[in-house]
């Protein structure tokens, strides 16, 4: 299967080992993800204005490279590229006369049509592949290895985009239960990390990563499991402040649930890029017997 | 467009439009509408009948076969049906209707079949507002043409 | 914020721009708060997302001087919860929008230190900058 | 034909529109009409008079009055022309008020001639029209009320102490309803089992009165006057006139299943009496779940104790029929399932719990004896945060309405809490504090100053379990603060909701229901105890909830209803239904698919369709189905409808 993907800009640096091990793991469910071969940053999040139109302009781009590949359906591994080519793109669907003014803006181009389908690599793995299939290319399944799953917030809200239950997500679950880790629920599994806030206000990120790993770690998790290059970023780097904050605090490591995909499925270490990590995650997954 | 219809010699067309309204509901309406002042324009007869559902095809036919413009059908809305579901078989015997118009060279739009309750005066006054003004964008039935010839 | 509203006519003209640049219609909310206790920032905000609202129902221009729709993540925890379907994050949205309209930028790029903007994932810094200047 | 034709002015309304001269000089030109004439108030006592002279000075066999609405004035007018002898179905309306002077006020001209149209067109209708005879027919001087809780209650003994009998047939094994859940009522505090419990005694041994629990209405044919009724008398497993509820077969029994009467709180047994003051106080076998009906044998330890010998495994369910006048719904309502309401944790923690399950906890006779404990732990709770507009008042996610009754008894709650634990602290997180009634006020004031709650004016968010206690994410809007309380118990106002099987019952009964399933009443402000099917009323929260004192005006008022239809042994209704040519029908049946009443058979001897005019409602789907015109709706002929069509189709 070969599907069109969209990258954005942090799968081709600081998170690159998010699309390494999603690359990789996808090859050994039969999935190839094809990326688009010209693309344009999708603004990192969505235009929320009705009147602002010149923004939207370049996730119409890509959806028109998307049609030139012959797809229809567009796949993001990123939570924020998700949700923001989603927004847009159900905005121009809605209003037909705001596609033809973004239209006009690209007069060199075709006109887009709306018919593109922005989805999360998530829904893929669920929908499309399934996690049956999965479970049954798992090597080494994740025994033991106790994983928070944390949604954040783009890829549940708004409802119009959202992959899963609002309020009571499962696919994270069901996918790394697939490669037999242990799930441990948190209640702030779709509590905001603070996002881009962490440039404004560092320390109100700060407390938002504390609240959400303490509550993982108070049930007994060893790890918490995202999609989101930026809830990776707050979640995994502002930890380490926190162990000079708060005498007693412990440090989890923050995984993209691909990573955890490629271990299970047995790939080489290398796919996973754990050397980007600033909370090491080695000593867990050595105890685990997972490296 | 009362230039226009000048240049071509012709007086302003004013279409005649059949009404048939369910007594339980689109009557009351456009008595509500009446009540209320609404304006909408008396191109629209009406006839006051027990049930959308009671409406033959061969009423609708006649209507456009006397020379009207147009037919309106007013019935309740789905669900809401005095007599249970009297709307649904109107909704099925529209779609009957429409098609013996197109063999006849009538365009179907000039069967127009909505849902109008009771306290919906506004929606009555609107609906007859847009149809009589699509009717006669649409000019004379063409049958009428044809007589004359 | 103190002092007392004085309500001699509400600000049409500020009702109209902001449901314009929103979308959202405003006065269907019957302030229950809900996106306040919804919202993870709440601590931090001078003004509860619902009296932002609030001051909008009004048509008080002083919302546009809260720091509120500034502390707001995007995070769409009001807009999900609301009973009501208003999509509260929008509303902030063009909050802001109004304000960066003006070429105020709430974020100085030249005092991030180097070190810091090495450091910062870009889509950590785009995404700030889109939200809190006028330029991008 | 001679067609009288009176034009009002209804003062300037039609006259100062519509050119009335003009009218009258058109519409006298029409055939059949010998007489036209105008007035200016045609409906007033000398308008009246007018008409009636000149039907017997012109010897009119038929007359058309263009003035208003006939919702407005059809019967006035109809019965006008009566009392000097002309069939009254020989007048008819031509409204040229609400249909051409109000509409076209700017438009004198084309509002005249559409007058002229409309008048003529009804000139043509009426002089087709037949005489008729209202249909008289004799009804059933008795009731089905449908429902056992405190509106079938009220309702059925307001008419069997009026003298007629009821039939009340309750699904559960008991009647009592949800009023006999509750542990006390507001605003004065008196226990249902104080007061309700002697109605529903009165109810058992009323001599007009058959008490069928334990029963479902499955079919309902028939109409206005003459309802046929099949009830569905399920199998009990136990011989009701030897039980003497003396409850020995419960102790015995092995199996103990969650209590519905007490919402889960606690434990019933297989076989059971549903709550100590039951009406009937009868034992039923729960055959889901004991062990002999489930495994075909074993057990029968209730049968071995049973000092009267009642149980009988091989009882099986009855169908009985019954005929009665007119119908009562009082089936009422039910809570929201709190496991739909995931952000509260509902169905996921045990100590976030449902109001109605509160109230078994507060109740003094309930399974916890009037103590205050959390079902999780048996403690006390000590910290009780009270959750208003769960599930209600949020179009969005859930109910769009306010379920009314939640203010007060949340209130009531914190109270009955605080008597029960005086060193206890309740929360009541509510959006608008709804007092809607006598005394409700004073009450909620009573409860703020003597309960100490602290009410907090916000929605909650989110609850979940941290640290042992449950956390409840709310906020202050009066403060402007967020609000974050570590709760031992948490009780959810969740919203009404229309009684499980409601949708089915309707559906029987052929009443209609809106979007959630709450029934639909004929008119909302003025019609609010009656469908749009007459004989069948509603009475209390099945039309929408509604607290005891309203439920109870409610059912009293739905019983006057049906005692004033049933005060005479006849009653008429419209004669106008179908009829079939029987030179004409080819049998074919497609009338007989389009009627929804069943009211059309075709005679298997004659081939031809007949009608049951008893069933026949007069909608005329018919006649539309019928391809060779045999079947006719009485005065909507086809040929008067083809006469209309082409006065009114003209240029």
């Amino acid at each position: 299967m070969r599907v069109p993907y969209f990258p954005g800009c942090s799968l081709k640096d600081f998170a690159d080992n998010f699309e390494k091990s999603a690359f990789a793991s996808a090859s050994v469910l039969g999935v190839e993800l094809v990326e688009l071969p010209e693309w344009y940053c999708c603004g990192v999040v969505a235009p929320l204005e009705e009147d602002e139109l010149i923004r939207k302009v370049a996730p119409a781009r890509n959806f028109l490279r998307t049609k030139e590949l012959g797809g229809n359906k567009l796949v993001t591994l990123c939570s924020m590229c998700y949700n923001t080519l989603k927004l847009t793109n159900l905005y121009m669907k809605k209003n037909p006369d705001k596609l033809e003014r973004i239209n006009s803006f690209m007069d060199e181009e075709e006109n887009y049509d709306g018919t593109v389908e922005v989805i999360h690599f998530l829904e893929l793995l669920r929908d499309i592949v399934g996690f049956e299939k999965m479970r049954e290319k798992v090597k080494k399944p994740l025994k033991g290895l106790k994983v928070a799953p944390y949604y954040g917030c783009l890829l549940l809200r708004p409802k119009e985009v959202a992959i899963d239950s609002l309020e009571k997500p499962t696919v994270m679950e069901d996918l790394l239960k697939s490669l037999g880790a242990e799930i441990v629920n948190s209640p702030l599994k779709k509590t905001c990390c603070g996002s881009y806030q962490v440039i404004n206000n560092k320390e109100v990120a700060s407390k938002l990563v504390y609240k959400i790993i303490t509550a993982v770690t108070k049930r007994g998790g060893e790890a918490v499991v995202t999609s989101c290059p930026l809830c990776h970023y707050n979640l995994d780097s502002l930890q380490k402040d926190l162990s000079d904050k708060y005498p007693g605090y412990k440090e989890v490591p923050v995984f993209y649930f691909t990573q955890l995909m490629a271990l299970a499925f047995g790939l080489e270490e290398e796919v996973l890029g754990l050397e980007k990590h600033e909370v090491n995650p080695l000593n867990l997954l050595k105890s685990k017997g997972l490296i | 467009m009362a230039e226009k219809s000048v240049e071509e010699g012709k007086e302003k067309f004013e279409p005649v439009i059949v009404g048939f309204f369910c007594r339980w509901c689109t009557s009351e309406a456009a008595d509500l509408a009446g009540t209320i002042r609404l304006q909408y324009p008396p191109n629209i007869r009406p006839i006051r009948v027990m049930c959308s559902g009671f409406i033959d095809p061969i009423y609708v036919l006649k209507a456009f076969l006397e020379g009207a413009d147009g037919v309106l059908i007013g019935g309740c809305h789905l669900g809401e049906c005095h007599y249970i579901n009297g709307n649904y078989k109107a909704q099925t015997r529209v779609k009957v209707i429409k098609e013996v118009m197109k063999s006849l060279g009538l365009e179907e739009e000039r069967l127009r079949l909505e849902w109008i309750s009771t306290s919906e005066g506004l929606k009555f006054a609107e609906v007859a507002n847009e149809f009589t003004e699509q009717i006669r964008r649409m000019g004379p039935n063409p049958l009428k043409k044809l007589k004359r010839e | 914020m103190k002092g007392s509203l004085i309500l001699k006519k509400v600000n049409s003209e500020f009702i109209r721009k902001i449901v314009e640049v929103s979308g959202v219609n405003v006065f269907a909310c019957y302030q229950c708060g809900r996106c306040s206790a919804s919202c993870p920032l709440v601590e931090e905000m001078d003004i509860l997302p619902n009296q932002m609202v609030r001051l909008v129902q009004l048509g008080n221009e002083e919302v546009l001087n809260t720091a509120t729709p500034w502390i707001c993540a995007t995070c769409f925890s009001c807009t999900a919860r609301c009973p009501l379907g208003i999509d509260i994050a929008k509303l902030a949205e063009a909050l802001r929008s109004i304000s960066l309209r003006k070429n105020i930028d709430k974020v100085k790029i030249n005092q991030i230190s180097f070190g810091e903007l090495m450091k910062l994932p870009q889509i950590a810094l785009v995404s700030n900058f889109r939200k809190n200047t006028s330029v991008s | 034909m001679r067609v009288g034709v009176f034009v009002c002015h209804c003062g300037r309304n039609i006259a100062g529109t519509l050119n009335i001269e003009k009218i009258k000089e058109e519409v006298a030109k029409h055939s059949g009409v010998v007489h036209v004439e105008d007035y200016i108030f045609m409906c007033s006592d000398p308008g009246q008079k007018l008409i009636r002279d000149r039907i017997k000075e012109k010897n009119l066999d038929a007359v058309v009055v263009s003035a208003c609405s006939p919702s407005l004035h059809e019967k006035t007018f109809r019965n006008n022309a009566a009392s000097v002898g002309l069939n009254p179905y020989k007048v008819e309306i031509a409204n040229i008020r609400e249909w051409a002077s109000w509409p076209h006020e700017g438009k004198p001209e084309e509002a005249t001639e559409k007058a002229i149209k409309i008048i003529k067109a009804t000139v043509e209708k009426v002089k087709s029209n037949i005489p008729l005879e209202p249909l008289s027919v004799p009804v059933t001087r008795k009731v089905l009320v449908i429902g056992g809780g405190i509106a079938g209650i009220q309702a059925s003994l307001d008419i069997a102490n009026a003298g007629l009998e009821v039939y009340l047939v309750e699904k559960k094994p008991s009647i009592g309803g949800k009023m006999a859940q509750f542990s006390e009522t507001f605003p004065t505090l008196d226990c249902p089992q104080c007061i309700e419990t002697p109605k529903m005694t009165e109810v058992a041994n009323h001599p007009n009165i058959h008490l069928y629990a334990y029963s479902e209405v499955v079919d309902v044919s028939g109409f206005v006057g003459n309802f046929k009724v099949k009830v569905k008398r399920k199998a009990t497993y136990v011989d009701w006139n030897k039980c003497t509820g003396c409850s020995e077969c419960a102790k015995v029994c092995p199996v103990k299943v969650s209590s519905e009467y007490d919402v889960g709180v606690s434990q019933r047994k297989a076989i059971y009496i549903m709550f100590p003051q039951a009406v009937p106080n009868k034992a039923t076998i729960d055959p889901e779940h004991c062990l002999r009906l489930v495994y075909g044998k074993g057990c029968g330890l209730c049968a071995k104790t049973c000092p009267a010998g009642a149980i009988n495994f091989e009882q099986k369910e009855k169908i009985e029929e019954i005929d009665v006048g007119a119908i009562i719904v009082a089936t009422g309502f039910d809570v929201m399932d709190p496991s739909l309401l995931t952000e509260y944790g509902g169905g996921k923690y045990k100590d976030v719990i449902s109001a109605l399950q509160f109230e078994r906890i507060l109740a003094p006779s309930g399974p916890t004896g009037g103590k205050v404990v959390r079902p999780s732990d048996g403690k006390e709770p000590k910290t009780v945060v009270f959750v208003q507009c769960a599930g209600s008042r949020d179009p969005e996610h859930y109910m769009p309405y306010c379920s009314k009754v939640c203010c007060m008894y949340t209130a009531k709650q914190a109270l009955l809490y605080k008597h029960a634990v005086p060193n206890g602290h309740a929360y009541v997180f509510y959006i608008d504090v709804r007092t809607d009634g006598k005394g409700y006020e004073e009450f909620y004031e009573r409860v703020l100053r003597e309960a100490e709650a602290t009410y907090l004016r916000g929605k909650v968010a989110e609850i979940y379990k941290e640290d042992g206690k449950l956390k409840v994410l709310g906020v202050d809007t009066l403060t402007g603060k967020g609000v974050e309380i570590n709760a031992d118990l948490v009780v959810l106002a969740t919203a009404a909701v229309p009684s499980e099987g409601i949708k089915e019952l309707a559906k029987v009964l052929r009443i209609q229901t809106d979007e959630y399933g709450w029934l639909k009443e004929a008119h909302l402000k003025l019609r609010p105890l009656e469908t749009a099917t007459s004989g069948i009323f509603i009475a209390g929260a099945a039309q929408f909830i509604r607290d005891i004192t309203d439920t109870v005006s409610h059912a009293s008022g739905a019983a006057a209803k049906a005692l004033s239809l049933l005060s005479r042994n006849r009653i008429e209704r419209e004669p106008l239904v179908a009829e079939v040519n029987e030179e004409i029908c080819s049998g074919c049946g497609n009338c007989v698919e389009a009627c929804t009443y069943q009211a059309i058979k075709i005679d298997p001897e004659t081939n031809i369709a007949k009608i049951n005019t008893a069933l026949c409602e007069g909608c005329g789907a018919c006649q539309a189905s019928c391809p060779s015109a045999a079947i006719q709706l009485t005065n909507s002929y086809k040929k008067q409808l083809f006469e209309m069509i082409s006065i009114l189709a003209k240029e």
